[in-house]
């Protein structure tokens, strides 16, 4: 009969009228700024840089700037200047590090390529969404020093995959004192068999 | 007796609708000759969000390609980086492992729910509802993009296929969640179909509205839903059998009318359908790798060749079709959108309806502007 | 202290404070005053109330942030909006198009809610409160009506906009198809109750059966298909889902609002209210008893809230309509006006012929009055429905 | 209608590998173009019709039409009950811009001195004229085979860039060649309505030609490093006074 349908149809927003008050399966609104919402670890928004610890961001940055990010980096939104010098990583060895690391953040797509293409875990997605400033260059252009945070933030916002790069990290520094340990016996072991020539440069 | 027009006739109208129009979904633009209400001409203008995509990703890698593929039709990531993955994969000759084509499946079907359920919301919102199924169905469209969003980290631009596998292995309590999901899914349709589906004003609205020939169909290239509304059987997901498809037991529901309603029926039905898959797609889901161990992620160069790879995507077929010579970056990289070729037809539909069902039928085609204008 | 005649001894001892000459402007200016201002709060808290049901009907929250300024601690769920959104549209820039016809653009807003105001003079919304006490009520209210669509078609004409002059032509194709269902439902109360006054025709469906059943005209075959009626025109008439035509947002913009911003924009919108009050306010008259209590026992509440109450009821059912149905094509419309209501009203009003000569049928004949006049709406709206639907149904689909 | 049985991966015959896998692994298609095109040519005399073989793991190769025929011969295969290419899926347009090859001959050279032959080198430069193209996907809904691959060559990339549309014979060219002809320039002889697609009408030269170069004149927002700011530079010379 004429009307039914649109009997029913009432029916069903009725229900979902009275359903709103008690069913919170139903009621999927957050309320934003005064309930912050919940990310999963898996979010991504925005690349930055791990740094091994807070106090000296700078000097402990992972980041040795091979520019294979800014290669791969769909949009091209970072720019990177290799330094002149050479520091010492965390595993003691002389590295170049990122004299400027740009990330223009009004062009980034938080595609996450760049943290999947680097070899030494030393960019990661962030959590951050509420980037909003009033000027697009001081306020979305990153620089190196906005863009570093320490593993300690890592371990915050991704427990897991920071474990297990940690672990990973550990691993690889671990096999690296064990081979320089073993090359340390073996020149000591081969200087002690022929005295002159090859030592001292080479040493780390 | 002669006809009343032809007594009053007047001056026809010509009215531009869009590119800002609540009802273009986007920047579409139509530009609609009156003669009353009545349509008597009709031409579509593309291009207001043309960024050139194809010749972005012949200048990259690539690699760099598949983030932008997410942004072709904003809906359906999952689907569209499949389909350049399969496209890829035949051009380099890689292979997939079966966990791999398991969470691909998963993953377009799930795609397909998001795409159909917002069709349906938006296609009522044309018809003059006041948001509210619409919403309905954003409600469980936003528990789909929670899934995405807490396995791939985006809810929309999911960047999740790679070239020989998937990106991130979804951890038990994932699948727990979203297979519950998908069994209480059928319930959202039963209630949005008592609400809707046998609705009066519903019917007159779209039955009989904008028809369209199967003969005609085919030979305009309309794909998807659109097409089996008119009955044509043709499903890529049976017919190419790509990915684990054929190891699904589902069923593709068809058409007669191939009108408004047909097409309407067309994404409920294959939404039930879906969550079949689904179902069966979580039962047997396999353990294993999920990256073919060749599968190079960076400096990926296949050899010189060409590849077409299409594949059923919610909106119809979406194919890659890629030349590589060889070198790190496609030669030739082009989309065959699924949303700009079904669009073929829209004139002939709409000549001598009103702009009423005009709105209608365009919003059950289904276009996502990101795919049309590339 | 009566409560019932409370607001009639306010207004007395406000009077007398005046010399006896001015007495009369006085009491019309209150009356005109105490309207405007029920009616716009009325409007303001409708407004909200909308906003909210849909909200909950769609499984949002709706609009809860607006508080009390100072305190912003303070959010009051929400139910400052109105006030927000007034200062919002009257500080708002009001953009009027180059091309347009100044005059008209300015006056149709204007115009719309005086129009729509003048409706509310005759209505009984007590018992003893009416401002106006017309004999030809009715007439009255439908010719105030019926003006606001010319308004329409002014906002249309005058914007120079193509989706207002469709919007516009939209307006008038609707206000010709369904003023005549709208009085036609209206013809069999007349013909019961053997008057136009609405103050006579609310005093007509006083009364209860066993103290509890109500003998309103709508627990009438006759009335219940004549409220009906009443309601789709109601919702056609102004303007809502599923005949928001004119204003259809998916088709047109904003119809006949889409060159208006700012207050004028706003005053639309009150006029629409308005409208929609009014015409709900003569539906609970004419059909609903007016401001009698459902119950014998409820009348102890005061006659003014029960009218109230009711209008509240009428207006939440008309946002739950709009919360749930989708919109009507133009020739779908007036087909549904010409070929269904139009009818079924000309034979209501044969229906109410029929009641108002057998009101002495006694015993047995009741039940045969009452089977008479349900089968004389029944058969119709079965008949009539499937002849309008034919073809339309919800289909099976075969698979491959 | 439905087998319940559920696929179990145990069993092989069920396993179906993926498609990408199937065209790598089994030989030609049925209706593969080396089986199409003796068709081709006993039907169209006239015609020249190359094999244009695709050295890829895909192994679709396609059919090389000439301009002339191109209509006819296509709707031969729209409409010839055995192929029944009803559906044209995909239609696109390649730039391949004036190419130089480098031919390398290898010689024997005997030696003057008696010793035995040396192997010399020759290099020959030659230009290999450059052309646009465009690839047609032919499937079939009635059949359910496909793809059979079309390829049309203009003459040159500068002013012989002719080539008959297909448009009359699949509606669903219909767009696909206006965007060819907006992205790539080439111009189809009786399509019903070539206008440009994508971009706007009073657009010089076509985006999509390997040659084409951007014209940073529209709406260029300097970002804020590299070549990029260098250009930006170009035609903002106060960029400082946007980063204040």
């Amino acid at each position: 009969m004429l009307g039914s349908g649109i009997l029913k149809g009432l029916a069903v927003t009725a229900k979902n009228f009275v359903g709103s008050y008690h069913n919170p399966a139903r009621m999927v609104t957050q309320e934003y700024p005064d309930v912050q919402p919940q990310l999963p670890a898996n979010y991504r928004n925005f690349p930055f840089l791990v740094t091994e610890n807070a106090t000296d961001p700078m000097g402990t940055m992972r980041c040795v700037a091979c520019q294979i990010c800014e290669k791969e980096c769909p949009p091209q939104c970072i720019y990177i200047e290799k330094s002149k010098d050479k520091k010492p990583d965390a595993n003691g060895k002389l590295q170049l590090y990122p004299a400027v690391f740009d990330i223009d953040t009004a062009v980034c797509m938080s595609c996450q390529l760049c943290v999947e293409v680097c070899p030494f875990d030393a960019i990661k997605m962030d959590h951050v969404f509420a980037i909003a400033a009033t000027n697009r260059f001081s306020g979305l252009l990153l620089n190196r020093e906005e863009l570093a945070k320490p593993n300690t933030y890592f371990h915050e916002i991704r427990p897991d995959e920071a474990a297990e790069v940690d672990g990973r990290l550990a691993a690889e520094r671990a096999a690296a004192e064990e081979k320089a340990k073993a090359a340390a016996a073996a020149k000591a072991t081969a200087a002690t068999a022929t005295k002159p020539a090859t030592g001292g440069a080479a040493a780390p | 007796m002669r006809a009343v027009h032809d007594e009053f006739h007047g001056d026809l109208l010509e009215v531009s609708m869009g590119p800002q129009h609540p009802s273009t979904h986007g920047v579409f633009r139509m530009v609609v000759t009156l003669d009353g209400e009545q349509i008597v001409k009709l031409k579509p203008v593309f291009g207001y969000l043309h960024r050139n995509h194809e010749k972005i990703a012949e200048s990259t890698s690539y690699l760099s390609s598949m983030p932008y593929t997410d942004r072709l039709d904003y809906l359906c990531s999952m689907s569209n980086n499949w389909a350049y993955a399969l496209a890829v994969e035949k051009l380099g000759g890689l292979t997939v492992p079966d966990r791999a084509q398991y969470l691909r499946v998963i993953m377009a079907e799930l795609t397909r729910l998001v795409n159909h359920s917002c069709l349906v919301g938006f296609l009522f919102n044309d018809l003059g509802t006041s948001f509210t199924p619409l919403l309905y169905a954003f409600r469980e469209r936003e528990k789909i993009l929670d899934l995405f969003e807490s396995l791939s980290g985006s809810r929309m631009m999911c960047n999740y296929q790679r070239f020989g596998g998937c990106r991130v292995d979804p951890p038990p309590a994932w699948l727990a969640a979203a297979s519950a999901l998908v069994d209480n899914f059928p319930r959202f349709l039963d209630e949005y179909e008592t609400m809707l589906t046998g609705n009066e004003i519903m019917l007159a609205r779209t039955q009989g509205i904008g028809p369209m020939g199967a003969a005609q169909a085919i030979n305009a290239g309309i794909t998807g839903p659109c097409l089996r509304a008119t009955g044509v059987d043709y499903d890529l997901r049976k017919v190419d059998a790509y990915g684990f498809y054929p190891r699904f037991n589902f069923r593709v529901p068809l058409g007669a009318h191939g009108d408004t309603y047909d097409r309407y029926m067309m994404r409920i039905l294959e939404m039930r359908e879906s969550v079949k898959i689904l179902q069966q797609a979580f039962r047997e889901l396999p353990a294993g790798p999920i990256m073919d161990p060749k599968a190079k992620l960076r400096g990926f160069r296949p050899k010189v060749g060409e590849a077409y790879g299409r594949l059923e995507g919610p909106k119809g077929e979406l194919g890659f079709y890629l030349i590589s010579d060889g070198s790190t970056n496609p030669w030739r990289y082009r989309v065959r959108p699924p949303s700009l070729i079904n669009l073929t037809l829209l004139e002939e539909l709409c000549l001598g309806r009103t702009i009423a069902d005009a709105v209608v039928i365009l919003g059950s085609i289904d276009i996502v502007l990101g795919e049309v204008d590339r | 202290m009566n409560l019932e005649t409370l607001p009639l001894q306010l207004r007395n001892a406000i009077v007398d404070l005046f010399p006896p000459a001015l007495q009369w402007f006085v009491h019309h200016l209150l009356t005109i005053t105490v309207i405007l201002t029920v009616f716009g709060l009325f409007f303001a808290f409708t407004t909200i109330a909308e906003r909210k049901l849909l909200a909950r009907l769609q499984n949002r929250l709706g609009p809860n942030r607006a508080g009390l300024p100072w305190f912003p601690k303070l959010k009051l769920w929400g139910i400052t909006q109105p006030f927000a959104d007034a200062i919002k549209a009257i500080t708002k820039e009001d953009i009027v198009p180059a091309a347009a016809d100044k005059v008209l653009h300015f006056l149709a807003p204007v115009l719309i809610v005086a129009f729509s105001l003048l409706g509310f003079a005759v209505l009984p919304f007590g018992r003893n409160l009416i401002p106006v006490e017309l004999d030809a009520a009715l007439l009255y209210f439908f010719a105030a009506g019926a003006a606001t669509e010319l308004a329409i078609f002014m906002a249309g004409w005058g914007s120079r906009n193509k989706y207002s002059l469709l919007a516009a032509m939209r307006a008038l194709a609707q206000l010709i198809s369904y003023e005549l269902p709208l009085i036609l439902s209206v013809v069999p109360v007349v013909m019961v109750c053997g008057t136009l006054s609405t103050k006579a025709i609310a005093a007509a469906q006083g009364g209860w059966t066993f103290g509890l059943l109500p003998h309103w005209h709508v627990f009438t075959p006759w009335g219940f298909a004549a409220f009906i009626i009443f309601l789709i025109a109601t919702l056609a008439e102004s303007n809502r889902s599923p005949f928001d035509l004119p204003e259809a947002e998916s088709e047109l913009i904003a119809g006949h609002l889409t060159e208006y911003s700012g207050f004028k924009y706003a005053l639309f919108f009150m006029a629409e209210y308005f409208g929609l009050t009014a015409l709900s306010g003569l539906g609970v008259t004419l059909f609903l008893g007016g401001w009698q209590a459902p119950c014998e026992f409820l009348q102890f509440i005061p006659s003014y809230l029960w009218f109230m109450i009711k209008l509240v009821g009428m207006i939440v059912f008309f946002i739950w309509v709009r919360g749930t149905l989708l919109r009507l094509r133009i020739d779908q419309l007036t087909r549904l006006s010409w070929k269904f209501l139009v009818p079924l009203a000309l034979l209501n009003l044969g229906n109410g012929a029929f009641w108002a000569l057998t009101p002495d049928w006694t015993g047995p004949l009741v039940l045969a009055r009452w089977a008479i006049s349900a089968a004389i709406v029944v058969v119709p709206f079965v008949l009539l429905g499937r002849r309008l639907t034919a073809g339309q149904a919800p289909r099976s689909y075969r698979y491959a | 209608m439905i087998v319940p049985a559920s696929p179990d991966p145990a069993k092989p015959d069920l396993s179906t590998p993926p498609v990408a896998e199937n065209s790598l692994a089994s030989a030609l298609p049925p209706f593969s173009p080396s089986a199409i095109l003796p068709r081709l040519l006993a039907r169209f005399p006239a015609a020249t019709i190359e094999l244009v073989p695709n050295p890829g793991p895909a192994a679709e190769h396609s059919l090389l039409l000439d301009a002339a025929h191109a209509r006819e011969i296509a709707t031969f295969l729209r409409d010839d009950d055995m192929l029944r290419l009803d559906y044209c899926s995909n239609a696109t347009g390649i730039d391949w811009p004036e190419k130089e090859i480098v031919d390398t001959v290898k010689k024997s050279v005997p030696d003057p001195a008696g010793g035995p032959d040396k192997v010399v080198e020759e290099k020959t430069k030659r230009i290999q004229p450059g052309y646009l193209e465009t690839v047609y996907h032919l499937y079939s809904m009635a059949r359910k085979h496909g793809p059979v691959i079309l390829r049309l060559r203009t003459e040159n990339r500068n002013d012989r860039i002719f080539l008959p549309s297909l448009t009359p014979v699949w509606k669903s060219c219909d767009f696909q060649e206006r965007e060819i002809f907006d992205l790539y320039g080439i111009v189809f002889l009786g399509h019903p309505d070539l206008r440009r697609l994508l971009m706007w009408d009073g657009f010089k030269d076509h985006p999509m030609r390997r040659d084409y170069v951007a014209p940073d004149d529209f709406e260029w927002e300097p970002t804020p490093h590299g070549s990029v700011l260098d250009r930006a530079k170009g035609h903002y010379p106060k960029t400082e006074g946007l980063n204040s």
